[in-house]
């Protein structure tokens, strides 16, 4: 399959339904050690790019997702807003104006966006949020990439994602809002490591 | 969930017509990106003071816009941070020339979109400079935290800061009187229900009968620990303790004590919990020069209190005493 | 119960404490018997203007104390009228000369110790005069009930009787202006919960989940009927309709829209719920030329909120813009 | 029996005990059609009282019931307050300065207890107030008199109360807080009634 501008725009439309299939399963996470918001948040950033998709589809990859973060940092604010817009924007960055996307470029963007997101917001490895979803899923999507195709790293990526956030579970927090229930924050799966395993696994499902 | 509401999606924008609807003469409601605006916004040569942050704490920060105070507050949508293009059009929209003063309360999100809209404030020209404000005592300040957070020490801070901004104060001076009220004010608070946001439709946590939050903050998030709630004679200390320790005032410190309602608490009983702590101040020889009790940064409709100390020198005494002119805080004019 | 409060025998004299505290350049506040009084009391040759009632319904009436509105004000028992020698106090400490106007809201209670009261004044050679209000439409006003109960009009009647005595007008002056004003104002409110009386330590009564009582008045009594919860569209006409049925304004009516929350309620949902009002009243051809936003007058802890319409001329809105100096409303000073 | 002033102070020490005994009770029952807190006023006015008898007690039965009245008016408030009050006030006057009663004036100062809360209240028998305690009670109290004790007196006076203040559960209520529930007010004792009842009762069991 070839991984246009059209076929991005496409799995986004996907990621959009099922972040809002999931609005209330995130936003239940988010209330166990947040404020309840994240399903909230994500879904309102992501009708508001399927709104803007409707309007007109960027005529390369690199510029959907570049659209997919002006539109995330424009609306969908809280912690999530600026990480995933940033995210997105250095993967957009990453990509360039290549015509179609192929395992390598993928793997990059991915790695491009974690660095973002760690830019951003200094989570480290450990401190329960997304960067503990993609941080695995860079470094399998990365080993991957040397010879498989975009859905190989994309699926490759999913499943470390899946791995990555359910591993949030027994952590403490020491970033984002759940750091300020200390231990409390224990016993619960980190909203934000959840929402990006479900990204993942969405385009890799796209992908196939 | 019981709310008078309409549609959990249009909350924000439905109160910010009635609220523009309110305070015409007060306000310059826009709706798309929500700004709410001093309505004689641009003052030329004063430095704009623009704070927001989630809805539900009304009234901050949008009831704080006006005369000697705010000249534009960023709505979020419901305890959620307001995205830098919201904080981007309030510098545009107030911009006199002078720069402006971002007040962000220290949350990751509020810090990260507030950080994004100075970027893009400095590339646009204008002179944007940003302070967090982390008042809320019960959060470690620490490495293995996102540090405290900005509870009620913000509103303070928006009225003396909004006070040497009306009086012409430069952008050095207002950052640097901000700084010294951020190092000056240690806040923290209790909850005895939970409130509920209304998207969620079910409250963010749910306490026993007896049970309250020690140490919440203002978005429905679980405090520090959970314990029997207690008479009015042990709950008071019980935030006024931690601050005391936090802030060492000494015999003859002089401060400022703001007993906070989170919304649902009915006035009588802040009077009565403002009671007990001014008098147990007194007793440890700190003189309450200055008092606000209300409920003026609350979580929806949560019942409980927070407390809030800020240790008062001259200058904040003037500014907070010189004239406001907003929908909540009105004297002087 | 979860209450901020030590003992619920002790409550009213626990919260008048810390509101000595909290506003003692405004008001002076006597305990025994129980009357909070206007610092600069007796103002020469002004009429003083009293009100009191039940605890439990803050700011009402003490946090109306001050200059242009209340001379004193006499707190009874949370939901329980004051005793006639409150009343009789407040008057001996407040007469300036010119007599006193006691404003009673409109329960067999307040009326009857009101009442006892007037004539103990009367009896020590003061001319005190008695106005009821009766605004709530919620009540038949018939034979078969004790009459329309006294509700939100009451804020703004003080308010508008309290300058008039300010700027000087005589005894028959301002009962002339009060009955006017209560012959022009009508309320209606609604309860999504129920509230708790301190002593009670149960609430008043209970709703479902999805219930709300129409028509409640102040005091967690039942409403008018019990009925389903529906959005803010419909919510907002559920009060305004029987207010505007029962006070025929016609089109170029004038009215101060006065949107209070019964003390739960968050300030976003009562903007949003103005908002609402202030459209349908444009509807309808009526202009808003004055509102008020906000918990005036309250139920303890009780979600809901009240709609009040007073139809203004001209006298009344110079009076209610004149300036006012008291905790909870202060403008022009 | 001798019905001194001393004695009558001692049952009023006993209806204190009733009131507060029954607080919660009154407070339920004006909790179902009313505002709560009946109990609670009657308990702060008759406590406020026992403690002025502590100090001392006047010397006539007219003198006490005078103590009486302005303690009720000036502690308890609300609609019971002077109503009880004027009740208390209206049977001193009629008892006068005598230094004993007997059955006829004790049925007197009932009769003149009840005008002056009819004075007072302007409630009708069947408005569902104390009226319909009291209002037996006097028709009792004045036909056991011809000839009865005060004991004979007070226990008729007693046993109409209560049957009258049964008798208010069916009413719609006309007068007081409960007239604002209409129809809703039915099938509820009204706790000024009951207070009432509870009041003769207990002087009825003393003057035995
Ligand atoms: N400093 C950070 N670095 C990386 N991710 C973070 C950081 N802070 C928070 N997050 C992520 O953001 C998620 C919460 O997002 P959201 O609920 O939308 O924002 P908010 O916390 O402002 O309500 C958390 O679950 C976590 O994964
Ligand atoms: N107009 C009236 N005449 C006689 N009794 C009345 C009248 N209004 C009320 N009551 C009595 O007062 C009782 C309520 O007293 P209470 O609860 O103490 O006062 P409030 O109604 O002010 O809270 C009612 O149960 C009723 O018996
Ligand atoms: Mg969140
Ligand atoms: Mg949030
Ligand atoms: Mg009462
Ligand atoms: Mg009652």
């Amino acid at each position: 399959m070839e991984c246009t501008a059209e076929s991005v725009a496409e799995a986004l439309r996907a990621v959009a339904a099922v972040v809002v299939e999931h609005r209330d399963e995130l936003n239940r996470l988010d209330r166990a050690i947040g404020d309840g918001d994240h399903g909230e948040n994500m879904a309102r950033g992501f009708t508001a790019l399927v709104s803007k998709l409707d309007d007109h589809v960027p005529s390369s990859p690199g510029g959907v997702l570049k659209l997919v973060a002006t539109t995330l940092i424009s609306t969908v604010g809280g912690a999530a807003g600026p990480l995933y817009g940033t995210a997105f924007l250095r993967a957009a960055t990453s990509v360039g104006d290549v015509a179609s996307l192929d395992g390598a470029v993928v793997a990059a963007a991915l790695r491009a966006a974690l660095d973002g997101v760690v830019a951003r917001g200094k989570a480290e490895l450990g401190d329960k949020t997304m960067v503990d979803a993609l941080t695995p899923a860079v470094a399998m999507a990365e080993s991957v990439a040397v010879g498989g195709g975009v859905a190989e790293v994309l699926s490759a990526a999913a499943d470390a994602a899946e791995l990555g956030a359910d591993s949030t579970v027994p952590l403490v927090a020491r970033k984002g809002r759940a750091s300020y229930l200390g231990e409390r924050s224990a016993g619960h799966l980190d909203p934000g490591a959840r929402s990006t395993s479900l990204l993942l696994r969405t385009f890799a499902g796209r992908a196939r | 969930m019981k709310k008078i509401i309409n549609d959990p999606a249009t909350v924000v924008v439905d109160a910010l017509r009635g609220m523009a609807l309110a305070h015409a003469d007060l306000l310059d409601v826009q709706y798309d990106p929500a700004v709410v605006v001093r309505a004689d916004a641009p003052v030329p040569r004063k430095v704009a003071v623009i704070s927001g942050g989630g809805s539900g704490h009304e009234p901050l920060h949008g009831g704080f816009v006006g005369r000697g105070m705010l000249d534009a507050a960023c709505p979020g949508a419901v305890f959620t941070s307001p995205t830098p293009d919201q904080v981007a059009a309030a510098v545009a929209r107030t911009d006199g020339g002078a720069g402006a003063l971002l007040i962000v309360k220290n949350y990751t999100g509020d810090v990260l979109n507030f950080e994004t809209a100075a970027e893009l404030g400095a590339a646009d020209g204008v002179d944007v400079r940003t302070v967090v404000i982390d008042d809320d005592v019960a959060v470690k300040d620490s490495l293995y935290t996102a540090g405290r957070r900005g509870v009620g020490g913000t509103v303070l801070l928006e009225k003396i800061v909004g006070a040497a901004a009306e009086r012409g104060v430069d952008l050095d001076g207002c950052e640097a009187l901000a700084r010294r009220v951020v190092s000056q004010v240690r806040s923290m608070g209790l909850a005895l229900t939970a409130c509920t946001v209304p998207h969620a439709g079910e409250p963010s946590f749910t306490l026993g009968d007896d049970e309250m939050e020690l140490g919440i903050g203002i978005h429905g998030e679980p405090g520090r620990r959970r314990v029997p709630v207690g008479p009015a004679d042990e709950l008071v200390p019980a935030l006024l303790d931690p601050i005391l320790e936090d802030m060492p005032l000494g015999e003859g410190g002089r401060v400022l004590l703001f007993t906070n309602g989170m919304g649902g608490t009915p006035l009588i009983e802040l009077y009565l919990a403002h009671g007990i702590a001014e008098t147990l101040l007194a007793e440890r020889g700190v003189a309450v020069e200055r008092r606000l009790v209300g409920p003026y940064i609350t979580s929806l409709e949560m019942q409980g209190m927070s407390l809030t100390v800020l240790k008062l020198d001259d200058e904040m005494v003037e500014l907070w005493d010189a004239p406001v002119h907003t929908p909540a805080l009105r004297w002087g004019v």
